[in-house]
């Protein structure tokens, strides 16, 4: 156990979980550097942290760049370790998405793992750019009018040397891509879906289920791209025929957030998810 | 190197850095051990890592600091987890 | 000027239970002030709000050190946060109990968490026992009109959901004993 | 310190939600607002508004807060009256902004719910984020209570926008002490707001008269427009009074830069910004009664800030203590440092009382001993309420 | 004010090109600066160095200052000796990331290259820039002369790394002035600088101790890291002190918190700080010579500010006349500031001179001026240069 | 003449013909928001500016969030006008691309121009994520070793309606794209690669060549995305061919920024422009 | 709408906001009217639009700011613009 | 003490030529200090330079208003500048001219773009008269050693290139005559 029981996560938060899992494969020589976050929240505080690496607490947007420096000053020392960014959507798809970026372009020697629960939750739900199209929060009471950004391609296109997503429902699959990035060298970025059930506002024993929806019906699609090579992984391997997708509503009538969409926007829901897949068989064929 | 003063700020590891969470369970599962058949996905899947596995490979669920959320009880495929209420 | 404290958990109402019990207060016209517990809430975790009472106007912004009143919301919590230090000497304790043991010389139980649950008052798994909390903190205590209380919840939560919690505070306030 | 008109609604609010309903009020057309603790729960009431269009104006939903501050600060050039809120670090990461537009003389309004900076991390009070803009050529004014956060965000609007002055309002107010604390708060009916409040007449992008905003500037012009805004926020001082006295006809709670409380007669005075003012007044209340004869002084605007009061004031005094909700370090209290040098020349004993840092609760009783000892030169000249 | 030694290299080179020589004198493992103007040729005469491995370091090319503080925040706490260096709007931009350096008490060397902020734009002189992290927990040191630039730096990674201390060092000289004028500099020998700075010793990423670096602090602990961070302040003085005189045993230059010329009979006194305090020398003698006893205190450390010798020292003169490159706008001169509040309760007075910003050219004869008028009773509380 | 004459570019620079030609299409009701950069300094200063249009000059990070509050207000007050914004290459895709992103996920009403000159040039020629493989700068000394970041891609990614890229040399064209972009509501990008004479090292009068090069090598190849759609432009649609395209070396041996490159670099250069080519064929054809 | 103050940093716009750049030039376009063929492509890509058309659609230059940076002489299709030192 | 000031255009090297004379006169153990123009350098637009030389520390920063000696880099700036403002009684002008008119009672010429044609210190059209210039300047007022100013040149250009700078130092220096 390398993430410690008894921390500040709600009940039913995945993120203790996807955290342990992380550091299961990069083992004790991992430095997290986590920005402001529920993560902040959940590395407990001066009296005591539940993770038994080296955290570095980060500003909001600051986390690409103070692991780009330990990474400088580890290797400058000849230490070898994993430098892990652990951020949440907001700190790495709004006020941090320069410095992400920049990181990216630079290649640095980092893994960046961005766990994405859709929205700033630890400020209490407000929308981030990375909320999908049509969730409740409270900076969007009646529905978020634009779509997610699409934060993976967006990284990918800068041409770094590993890109993923991961589920914390398929924990396999999540852990074979940290193994795989934590060897390699050069910028590496994995962006795992992470339900939260009160942002989502989803019943708490629904965490793994509403995660594992999320994948198969096709909304959060696990792949991977290596050296510019994209690869569905995983079940999402088998779901290019949209007969073996289930609709939408599966996963999004168990959310609360989802509860005011119309059956339109389900349809452009639907439809966008169906979209997404006709490229990614025309990437994978 | 410099030994860095306890003046600057610093956390070290700790278990229980939120507390005694096990206080904050509503509901508590219980293994039913007759349908367990050992399959690990409860501990797996446990989002809190409160879930040992005995030697004998059974899992145990670790009160003190389970948060109840339920999430082993749901991802069990033969419903040996019950949530029951917690009697304070 | 009354001071209040008011322990639960996340998930039971406490910072609500606050407000609303200051709301009605100014209402009548009276001085009052909430003040929640500062931190992040989760479901299940200790959670305490603060409230003053008075026929003037409040100064103060610290918290409540010496508190006339403590409601307990959930008993568990005797035992992890302390709630009774500080109590005034003459202070009130107020706890959700059907099983109530003497923490402090001057302590009224309510089955609140029966009262929540025969009215549905229960959010994932939750009862909801703010208001019928409230109902016993106003009967023993009379800060409060228990009217505009009742005023103050159907404002809080429009139609159905507040008469329901009317009610609770009826049952609560009726319900509402002492120990000796 | 709180009086009442007839015409006043008496409500029960969080310090957040009073402040929006002010903003609300205030009818700003555009507004951009970034969340974060202990802010976040205005910027939601906000949004709501917005959204049920209760509040006509469009939220700018930015990525952080230097585009928040960036974004109205470009609304307000085309004319648009408008509002931000933020706290700590987004105080922090738009300090450029915030910069940019007091230097070009925008009136904007944004609400400051003070909050301890990092590292580490703390999410609770001290006025340590709101004091590192005091060089910024914003008008900056702290609030006590609930009530005066929102008397004050109406007031920051006329203030700022006022052709004399021209700057913009910072409206501070402490995080979660008053942020999150619900209290009576009389509000204003809209009717008699829209009377305190007309339509804003500030606008720089006219296609007919074009102009290039915020150039490059000579030396010459640059120490020019500098002066000119030192000036203005010399003019400031009595059109943050004179707004004040309008507002009291109207509200029936009178304002200005600063407040006394029983300082006429006061040998031992206490300085105070905020929130614990309250506090302090309990403690000098209760020293007077061990025959001690205290008084407070209540520091409403930070900038401009009221020298003159403060020297005239303190002149009177045998002792003073200023208590800091902030510090400059290897300096000392930041209001202290103020106190001190406004009221240079003078030899009152000035002591500096600093604590609250990071959410520390500060006590009557603290203030109560820190005036004691101050009474019989027991006070130390800088002391920390740890 | 500049003595020599006889093992000293004497070279000419701009302010930036000397402080980039000391920097890579020091050996520091890891570089982050993000180009603007007048600090660009620091970044690319550093650039060269680590291009031609003349400096064995990693130069990481961030995209903004925010990143540029944040990555060598990353790489100090690693172990790693660390520098950047910007000014104005980019010193602005990475705020937050002062903040936090300082508050993590990390040792770092940063540069600026003091530039008037904007709006509106001046890329020209200032100190609005430096002087708007006076709160931030970090050492600040000004220099006077290109010599000054050189040395502060170096004795900034030793002050920053002293166990006692554990601050953050800003080393701040103006923009142009001297960044960008060539003077005379002595350099010392590469391995007197190894022996005046070895190896770093401070790291905080032990695997075989981990630790949470800027957690969350509780109230409790939060107000004490922030005292003894003051704590740490007051200790940095002697340090300071100390520091110069064993560089003065290398250099044979002396260095110190302020420097006094002509102080011990002063009657009217010039307080300075950056490179205008040789003009204000000038300005002194020439003052002399028409009889006016005046004298010169010039502020090295801004922060610990030295109160103490402020104080010893304006107690003796009749008259003081600040000289302010940063306004507080709503308040005074910054540094005036300062100077009345650390020697509160004298009763010389003290004058706010104000000039030099966005790049106006100052001259000894303004000094002058003001001097004489000053001695007359002429001059005014607070004097703009414009 | 919209910009007038006399302003303080360098000689040979496009920058002030460049902003004309946008404002010969955008008209009189335009607003200009500038952040640092050369632009600043063209825009004269306290004692006159050459625009006969309103600017708004913009600290570094801040432009496309100005705009999106500049035309906030100005559809408050119902002015119709066109919200521009003129930023450079390290404006948009460094320091600012945080706040760009933002707005393009936003959708916001604007249009933002990218002048990309390949490097900070206001401060002296540093790198930029944008500086192209192997350019000498004064902070590359020996050379960028990573790849220009692409920007029009990544803000196409983001699923805003309008994104293009042009050319000085190709007057028409760009102003053809501005002019479609100026009907369109909602985010439009257009990205103007901008020779720039002392940063590139080429003589000034070369300035319309070298421009033109870059397109007839295929290094800058010209295109719209239109909702999606993606769709060559002018003389590169001539280009798809290889054989239809000069060698790189014809635009790259005019300038002294490429003078270092090896033979391998440069040959990396003509493999990535004929990578990037095959690809616009599957996209077209 | 309230009339701004000179006091707040704003400017106008002005010809030669920079000075009269022509005085920057050390060569000067010369046009060769008889080779001249009308085309206009100085026109179009004098980067610092300081070429004029004249009513018969003859290019001519404004020496008053015209940078002297040869584009025109470059783009032109018939060699019709000379670059000649400048006399000063 | 003596001030000079260089006034030329960017692409002249006047900001260099300042730096030269500043690092011979460095060189010789004396003192000097060379402050450019600030600002953004455009090929062309007016430039100046300004150098202190003495043999006492130069505690002065601020910019040069009264100068000794001032050296025009191309006189059509004469018009555009007003170079001569503020210079000494008793000083010193000094042109890059081939025509040279009396601007000034003490006028020193040199035709300095010719000397740098002829060397082919040429730039871009730019004929690059910084050194030629300093050897009139060094010549006419003798602050700095010029064996000295050639060895600056000479570390501030490695070879070829700073072997012509010199000899346009040197021709400068044999040209430069004073107008009458
Ligand atoms: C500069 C700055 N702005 C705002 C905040 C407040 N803040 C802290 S966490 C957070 C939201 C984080 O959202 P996300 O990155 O998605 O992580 P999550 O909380 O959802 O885990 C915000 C807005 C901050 N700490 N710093
Ligand atoms: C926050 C901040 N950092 C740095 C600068 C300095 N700066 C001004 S312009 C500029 C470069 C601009 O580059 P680019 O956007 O490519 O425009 P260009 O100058 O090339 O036209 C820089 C770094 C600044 N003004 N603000
Ligand atoms: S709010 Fe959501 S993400 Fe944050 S700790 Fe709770 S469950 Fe986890
Ligand atoms: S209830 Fe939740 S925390 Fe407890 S054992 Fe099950 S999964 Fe783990
Ligand atoms: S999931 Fe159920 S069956 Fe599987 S090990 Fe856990 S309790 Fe046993
Ligand atoms: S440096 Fe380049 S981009 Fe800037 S004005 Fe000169 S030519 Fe134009
Ligand atoms: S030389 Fe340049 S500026 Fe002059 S007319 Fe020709 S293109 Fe225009
Ligand atoms: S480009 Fe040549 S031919 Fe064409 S109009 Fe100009 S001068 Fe005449
Ligand atoms: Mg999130
Ligand atoms: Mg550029």
């Amino acid at each position: 156990m390398m993430l410690m029981r008894g921390n500040a996560a709600c009940p039913g938060c995945p993120i203790p979980r996807e955290l342990d899992a992380l550091l299961e494969v990069t083992g004790e020589k991992t430095v997290l550097v986590v920005p402001a976050s529920c993560s902040t929240v959940i590395m407990g505080d001066s009296r005591g942290m539940p993770s038994r690496v080296p955290v570095v607490h980060s500003a909001f947007a600051a986390s690409p760049a103070i692991a780009s420096g330990l990474k400088s000053a580890l290797e400058a020392r000849g230490e070898k370790a994993t430098v892990v960014v652990w951020a949440g959507d907001g700190g790495t798809g709004d006020i941090g998405f320069a410095s992400l970026s920049g990181a990216a372009e630079r290649n640095e020697d980092i893994l960046y793992v961005c766990y994405d629960n859709e929205a700033y939750m630890n400020t209490g739900i407000q929308r981030s750019g990375l909320t999908p199209f049509g969730a409740w929060t409270t900076t969007t009471p009646s529905g978020k009018r634009e779509w997610k950004k699409p934060v993976p391609q967006l990284i990918a296109e800068h041409g770094v040397p590993y890109v993923a997503t991961a589920s914390i429902a398929y924990l396999f699959d999540y852990q074979a891509k940290v193994r795989k990035a934590k060897d390699i060298t050069g910028f590496r970025y994995i962006h795992l879906l992470s339900p939260c059930p009160p942002g989502w506002r989803h019943d708490s024993s629904l965490t793994v289920e509403v995660a594992k929806l999320a994948v198969e019906t096709g909304i959060w699609p696990l792949y991977e791209i290596e050296r510019g090579k994209f690869r569905l992984t995983s079940i999402s391997k088998t779901l290019t025929d949209k007969k073996k997708r289930k609709p939408v509503t599966e996963y999004l009538k168990l959310q609360g957030r989802f509860a005011n969409l119309t059956q339109e926007q389900i349809k452009e829901i639907q439809d966008e998810v169906d979209r997404m897949w006709d490229e990614f068989s025309k990437l994978e064929g | 190197m410099i030994k860095v003063p306890a003046e600057v700020p610093l956390a070290r590891p700790a278990l229980g850095s939120a507390g005694r969470t096990g206080t904050w369970r509503v509901l508590k599962p219980v293994i039913h051990y007759d349908k367990c058949t050992r399959c690990r996905l409860c501990f797996f899947y446990c989002v809190e890592n409160t879930i040992d596995l005995e030697k004998n490979l059974y899992p145990r669920i670790d009160y003190d600091y389970c948060k109840g959320c339920g999430v082993c009880a749901q991802v069990c495929p033969t419903a040996a987890i019950e949530m029951v209420k917690e009697v304070k | 000027m009354i001071e209040i404290s008011l322990k639960g958990r996340g998930g039971q109402g406490v910072v609500t239970a606050g407000e609303l019990l200051t709301k009605a207060v100014i209402m009548e016209g009276k001085f009052a002030q909430s003040i929640p517990f500062f931190g992040g809430e989760r479901r299940g975790a200790p959670v305490s709000s603060e409230v003053r009472v008075s026929d003037k106007p409040i100064p103060l912004h610290r918290r409540v050190y010496n508190p006339d009143v403590v409601t307990v919301f959930d008993t568990t919590l005797i035992e992890i946060v302390n709630p009774l230090e500080g109590i005034k000497e003459d202070g009130v304790l107020i706890i959700n109990s059907d099983n109530p043991k003497k923490h402090w010389k001057n302590t009224y139980y309510v089955n609140a968490t029966d009262i929540a649950r025969n009215l549905g008052l229960v959010v994932a798994g939750w009862s909801v026992v703010n208001t019928a909390m409230l109902g016993a903190l106003v009967k023993v205590t009379g800060i409060a009109d228990p009217e505009l209380l009742e005023k103050a919840v159907m404002e809080e939560f429009p139609g159905k959901l507040g008469e329901l919690n009317a009610k609770a505070i009826h049952l609560g306030s009726k319900e509402v004993k002492a120990l000796d | 310190m709180q009086r009442t008109s007839t015409r006043n609604i008496v409500k029960a609010m969080v310090g957040n939600h009073a402040v929006a309903y002010a903003v609300m009020q205030a009818k700003p057309q555009v507004l951009a607002v970034y969340p974060i603790t202990p802010q976040t729960t205005m910027l939601e009431k906000l949004s709501e508004y917005v959204d049920s269009g209760k509040l006509k104006a469009r939220m700018i939903r930015v990525e952080s807060e230097h585009s928040a501050m960036a974004s109205i600060y470009g609304a307000a050039l085309a004319g648009a009256r408008v509002f931000t809120a933020t706290a700590s670090q987004g105080l922090l990461y738009m300090t450029e902004m915030i910069y940019w537009a007091g230097g070009q003389r925008v009136p904007i309004v944004a609400a400051v719910a003070t909050r301890a900076i990092a590292s580490p991390w703390s999410i609770l009070d001290d006025h340590q984020d709101f004091v590192s803009k005091r060089d910024a050529i914003w008008i900056q004014m702290m609030a006590e209570n609930v009530q005066e956060a929102y008397d004050l965000t109406l007031q920051a609007f006329r203030i700022s926008e006022n052709p004399n002055v021209l700057l913009p309002v910072m409206m501070g107010f402490d995080g979660f002490i008053l942020t999150h604390t619900m209290e009576r708060v009389e509000v204003l009916p809209d009717d008699v707001v829209d009377s305190f409040l007309p339509p804003r007449e500030f606008n720089l992008i006219d296609f007919s008269d074009p102009v290039g905003i915020g150039p490059v500037a000579t030396p010459d012009d640059y120490i020019f427009f500098r002066h000119q805004a030192q000036k203005a926020m010399e003019r400031a001082k009595a059109v943050i009074d004179q707004v004040g006295r309008e507002f009291e006809e109207l509200a029936g709670r009178g304002y200005g830069s600063t407040e006394c409380y029983l300082c006429d007669d006061a040998e031992y005075l206490v300085v105070s910004m905020g929130a614990w003012t309250g506090d302090a007044r309990v403690a000098v209340d209760r020293v007077r009664e061990k025959g001690i004869r205290a008084g407070l002084l209540k520091i409403r605007a930070f900038r401009p800030f009221p020298k003159e009061v403060v020297r005239n004031v303190v002149r009177k005094a045998r002792g003073v203590m200023v208590l800091d909700r902030a510090v400059s370090y290897g300096s000392g209290g930041v209001l202290g440092i103020e106190v001190k040098s406004a009221s240079y020349g003078l030899d009152v004993p000035i002591h500096d009382v600093i604590g609250g840092l990071g959410g520390k609760d500060v006590r009557p009783m603290h203030v109560e001993k820190a005036l004691e000892d101050l009474a019989v030169g027991a006070l130390e000249e800088e002391r920390w309420l740890l």
